[in-house]
């Protein structure tokens, strides 16, 4: 029974591993993924919400409602197009290396049954969505104040599917960039730098605020509410991008959690010595910029690699937000080009400079700063052509977008409009009515 | 000493303001009221039914002035706050007897 | 050794699938699904506040912390009523289809290791502690401004008792409702009908407001806060009430979401043409009234589905606030019965139309506007049965509890209170205190 | 083939179990442990923010983005604390059992695939991390409107390394308090008292405010917002402190509900008796002291415990906060002392009456109240050793970290800043600009 | 002219100014106030401790009218705004010696 | 009668209330306000933007008094407001020519 009880040895082995790993059986669900996966895509569509009041509080009290109705207006939109055909135009069949094929219109062909590696395919459309969603919601930080509202119905399901879509296929749906190994691990490019081209673009089409509507935030304690809540839901962004509940995943969450705070108290410091003052704006701001600058490199960076693209993202984007947007002269309200398009390319960059073998595995690649290497210089090139032809393809496209919202509804609300706020001439509605006694009837 | 009395659009708070400092008058009180006069309110919509606000918010500016500024301290307000159209506001002039200023305990024209 | 080797293989594939399904092992707990349904039983725990914040918000400045302040009771109540004789009321043993028995109070006889499915019992014992604690809350919306806080105390535990634990039972629990066929996937007819039943019986039996103090919603942005919470724990509610983190799971998942938005957007373009301006509390609403309105479906209807009946319930539930209250003339301050009410009958009696052996499997059925058959009309009868004997069991049982609380506390507060606002004459506790300088001096 | 088949069973059964429970093969990652932990660290991470707005809405409105800045900048020290030298200090190995070694600085030496139990163990770093943070949030309660900012820069690494690292070493990392069997489940002496000895001390070092600085609450709707979500994140914070999605962690969850709901309800009904109104305030207060009093016990003690320790957390925390402070004449501002100190003794010694083998399993103790036995007296005296070496260890070296930031920035601000609050003083940044007019001009 | 400046309680608003509307008193200026007088304040509680609040919000409606509206006005804000109970306010006349409205330009009676 | 008006610091309004009290003029109205005088404003930092802030919170207290308390009232005022530095605001005072009670109908130097 010698050779019995060896094979049975090995057998038992190899079932234990097997049944641990999904190896031997790679088209499994596993249910402990999967449950992290859909409890990811939960915490990352709460980051809209996040973004909404991270926004909010920042805009003028007369235009809080507005912005925050923008915002939640993509959750309301981007969900039901991405069912539709965004998620068919990003993960579909690849067409050209540029966009996914239309088979999976309307989720075609997806049962509950099918599967995406270890995860339902299901949780993959889920978890997929909420990155669409958020991203074009953090684009209309840019137009505070003055952007009409059915440009904005228009503008957002018409720049997710030009934009947002094929940005997402080059890098995660089989296009160009992720086949020529441009890294992007949670969605420096195809979220934080594709959000940030498109601000810009939008917020020189819309032109500037008259200078009497320029105000202090409204609400500081909302702006802590959004960034608290968008420091959250990134852990699902982030730790979530492994799309599995493996170690690298918990090593994204540290990662992810070292550089924004890294960021968030590089952001008070420089302030502190720009300013003479530390704000909680700052410290918000910062820790916004350092999650922006560590997701392209979360899974594949070191804990001291984070530590330096936190200190980079923010002192980076201070100087963008304080100085560069004054210098340039456009006027993008809540600094979406200076906190996402800058973090996002430091972001890009870095993971160029950082990347490691050590987190990646064997296969992975030692980036410039580690391996000093031409391997890590080959990477670093790789790096810049990926953000480089996201900032110009988006750039134009969204001035195309706007063209045709522009000539369709009309970009720009009317001055009047701008000097009422917008809660009131657009939504009839005021963010506040704190005061006791009532100042109108109700009918 | 005349206390003139000006209520003005929440919008041109600053351009008065301005004006005021121009002319020298640098004691100034500002008060945030709700007005009613020939401009119709505005109505807000919540789950469909309207609420009309006739008491629009509006900026109450006060200076005590010297009898002989207040000509030209209404002119200016008039002037950087005219937008022709209806709810532009008040100005009102009444007479104050003394003024006194609370650091030192000056009082009459000089406190002003 | 051919058979050896043959057997062998047969072995082999047996304990992969069996370890990665549970089939041959039913009694083992599997730690993904755990997972899952601890997150979604926080999630849902979650729902609490985000209502206290949707709800608070929409309430007049000086109701806002007595708004709040009774929803959240709902988790200080509830969650003990639950322990003690709650769960066994709903899930114990099953008595004449009516009620659970009492085998299990005060959790007697469930130990840490007992199991529920492949989920640990205390994770079921959880999970379903949060929908008693919401269902409840919810009910609390139609009251604002008028309800005594001793009476709220003594009603909140009795109708959970007579109503809420009935109810789950005849639905979850072993009772009639689930053993005809009636399907609910995660309590559209146990959590909105029933609370909207009791909010109608209760705002009946307390009568109208005084014009003078129905206003305006204090906080609009609050509002925003309660149903970014609400939409993110709906997550947990729908997806959780599979109790596996399966490929169905996700697919509730993304039902959800989907219904959400259509609703969202519907409610938005509704609006816009009915009244001229879209609002953020109508966006706000339409995705409540979505969330609603899937519930019952989440895991029966394929996209399509959901879709419509998101754009059924936007319509609906918003004539229902705007239109449908007036005209039958009760005072529902916050829309309970037009939001949850008509919401959840609306998705009870789509369920019937839309549900689909397509995610159902083959022991399902097909909805009659899937099958067109006497199967799905039969589902449809179904459908209205289950929540017309839960409208008149609730309605009635409430009028009676109402009854009760009457003339034991009272039910309603003085005028002066009411024109004072609750908070400063039940709670002596002002919500704000936004003004720099003291008005008073603190002992 | 009887030997054959009767191995081949035996063997089938065996490898069920196996891959089941992980007893076969010690050393794999469970992904669905792994999955709670992950999401376990990001409830708790969320726990800072909720607590800055716990903490924020208590404050007067003049104070209040400082209050908050001074919690969300614990997350912006202590993350990169932590992993620099914070985890070592606490997990590394140990050092005369009082400390951790230096072993693992900057988490050296652990990979993406290092375990730590069936988690990886950059999942329990990550935990971990959260821990810490919160524990030094929680002291800057007692601060509220006289710590100078970079006072605080300092205090908080400073006591995180000197102060929570060994405590939290004693007991969690290997140290003399859990080898002697002290049970601590989740915290309630490494992290509640922890911060309480130290939130004493700091606020005997920083002296009193002026009366005319004690103001009413600015936002108590924020308040509850702070407990919502430290009510959600909890859940992470003891279910999670079972380091697996497995029975016992559930039954914590339901454990944690039932006392936070329980001293809730305490709290309002003896605030109702005390001073005629029940405010939320006090709601809120109450779920937190009932949440602090179950946090050592929540894996420990059962359901009836659990109720117990609610009532008397309800009832010790109040009159604490009430009337001790005020007795002794410490202005201990938000009640540090009074909620997290007296709640975490508590909590600390009736784990000592209530834990229970039917928890523990057979190597656990049954408590004093439970068995009535040596046994029981025993722990009962080994929980008082613990709570009386953390309270006074803490206390004195806090006193020494308060000395030496005195004596570097200094400890508190001016008096000018004070009466003008640290919001313009400090951060020259108002909470709120809610009014429509803009009052200055913008550069 | 004379500027009828009228303390009333906050829920009495709405009623005062429908009354003035009848009487054809269009223009009003409203402000949120916080007043002190024979009536007893509130006490919050917080956390055990008691806050005495005895500045009462209230609201101050000032209108400048003519002479001779004077008594009317004064008559009607009485009735609308009177419960019997302490703290029902007060009305102070005091004398405006001129008004302009700032539209126009125009000063005198006729700007009122 | 006279009205006795005070513009004073925010953290001065208890002591004023107190001092008020204690001279037995217990009805005083008053009104948050924003001033501008020899006062400089103050900075707020935004995203690196720096917000001049030069209208300050301010209290307004009204008191309407007998003719001859209004000596009395001024000083207690000014002795309790007084800090000394820029800032301390200022009194203004005017006549007012009637006062009602809303209560009772009352009207001339008793229903003050
Ligand atoms: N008689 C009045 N007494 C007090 N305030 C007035 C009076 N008339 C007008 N006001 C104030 O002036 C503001 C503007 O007045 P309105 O009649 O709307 O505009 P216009 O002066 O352009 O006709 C009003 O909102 C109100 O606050
Ligand atoms: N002498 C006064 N000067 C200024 N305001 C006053 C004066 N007396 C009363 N008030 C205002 O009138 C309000 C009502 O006065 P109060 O004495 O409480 O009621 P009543 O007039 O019914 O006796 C006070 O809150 C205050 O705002
Ligand atoms: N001429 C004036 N008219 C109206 N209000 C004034 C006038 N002068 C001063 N004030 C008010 O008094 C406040 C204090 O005045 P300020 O000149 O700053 O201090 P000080 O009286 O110590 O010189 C100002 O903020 C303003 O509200």
């Amino acid at each position: 029974m010698r050779k019995f009880s060896y094979i049975s040895i090995l057998m038992m082995v190899f079932m234990v591993v097997a049944s641990q790993t999904g190896w031997a059986d790679d088209a499994a669900l596993d249910t402990g993924d999967n449950s992290w996966i859909l409890t990811s895509s939960a915490l990352v569509l709460l980051m809209t919400p996040g973004l909404a009041f991270f926004y909010g509080g920042m805009s003028s009290v007369k235009n809080i409602n507005n912005m925050i109705m923008m915002v939640f207006l993509c959750m309301a939109i981007i969900s039901v197009q991405w069912v539709f055909w965004g998620y068919t135009l990003s993960f579909g069949p690849d067409c050209g290396s540029f966009v996914g094929g239309l088979g999976m219109l309307g989720l075609h062909g997806i049962t509950p049954d099918s599967l995406s590696g270890t995860l339902s395919e299901y949780t993959f459309v889920a978890f997929q969505a909420t990155f669409a969603i958020i991203t074009v919601g953090l684009i209309l930080g840019a137009v505070e104040g003055r952007m009409r509202f059915n440009a904005c119905m228009l503008f957002i399901p018409l720049w997710a599917t030009v934009c947002y879509d094929p940005v997402c296929h080059w890098v995660w749906g089989g296009g160009w960039a992720g086949n020529m190994g441009i890294l992007d691990f949670a969605g420096g490019t195809v979220v934080h730098i594709n959000s940030a081209a498109a601000a810009l673009a939008l917020c020189l089409m819309l032109g500037k605020r008259k200078t009497a509507n320029i105000r202090p935030p409204a609400n500081v304690p909302m702006i802590a509410l959004g960034a608290g809540l968008l420091w959250f839901g990134w852990f699902g962004f982030n730790a979530g991008s492994e799309l599995a509940a493996d170690g690298r995943a918990a090593f994204a969450w540290v990662i992810t959690n070292t550089a924004a705070a890294t960021a968030a108290f590089t952001w008070v410091v420089v302030e502190w010595m720009h300013r003479g003052k530390p704000t909680l704006l700052g410290l918000a701001s910062g820790a916004v910029a350092g999650l922006v600058a560590i997701t392209p490199a979360a899974g594949f960076v070191g804990p001291l690699g984070s530590v330096q693209i936190g200190i980079m993202s923010g002192v980076g984007c201070y100087f963008a937000a304080v100085k560069m947007k004054e210098a340039i002269g456009y006027d993008d309200a809540l600094d979406v080009v200076g906190v996402h398009g800058v973090g996002g390319t430091i972001g890009a960059f870095a993971t160029g400079l950082y990347c490691t073998k050590f987190v990646m595995g064997p296969d992975g690649v030692d980036g410039l700063f580690i391996g000093w290497s031409a391997e890590g210089a080959n990477q670093l090139g790789l790096q810049c052509v990926g953000f480089l032809a996201t900032w110009a393809y988006t750039f134009v496209v969204t001035i195309i977008v706007c063209l045709i919202v522009k000539y369709t509804t009309g970009l720009r609300t009317t001055e009047a409009q701008e000097d009422a706020g917008l809660d009131l001439s657009l939504h009839a509605e005021a963010g506040y009515h704190l005061e006791t006694e009532p100042v109108g009837t109700l009918k | 000493m005349k206390r003139v009395e000006a209520i003005i659009r929440d919008e041109k708070l600053c351009g008065a303001k301005e004006a005021l400092k121009a002319l020298g008058v640098a004691g100034m009180t500002v008060t945030e009221v709700k007005g009613h006069g020939a401009q119709k309110g505005i109505t807000e919509v919540y789950r469909g039914r309207q609420y009309s606000v006739d008491l629009l918010p509006k900026i109450k500016i006060e200076a005590i002035v010297d009898d002989n500024d207040v000509k030209k301290v209404t002119d200016a307000i008039c002037e950087v706050s005219r937008t022709g159209s209806i709810g532009d506001g008040k100005i009102f002039i009444s007479g104050v007897e003394d003024c006194i200023r609370i650091r030192t305990g000056e009082a009459g024209a000089k406190a002003i």
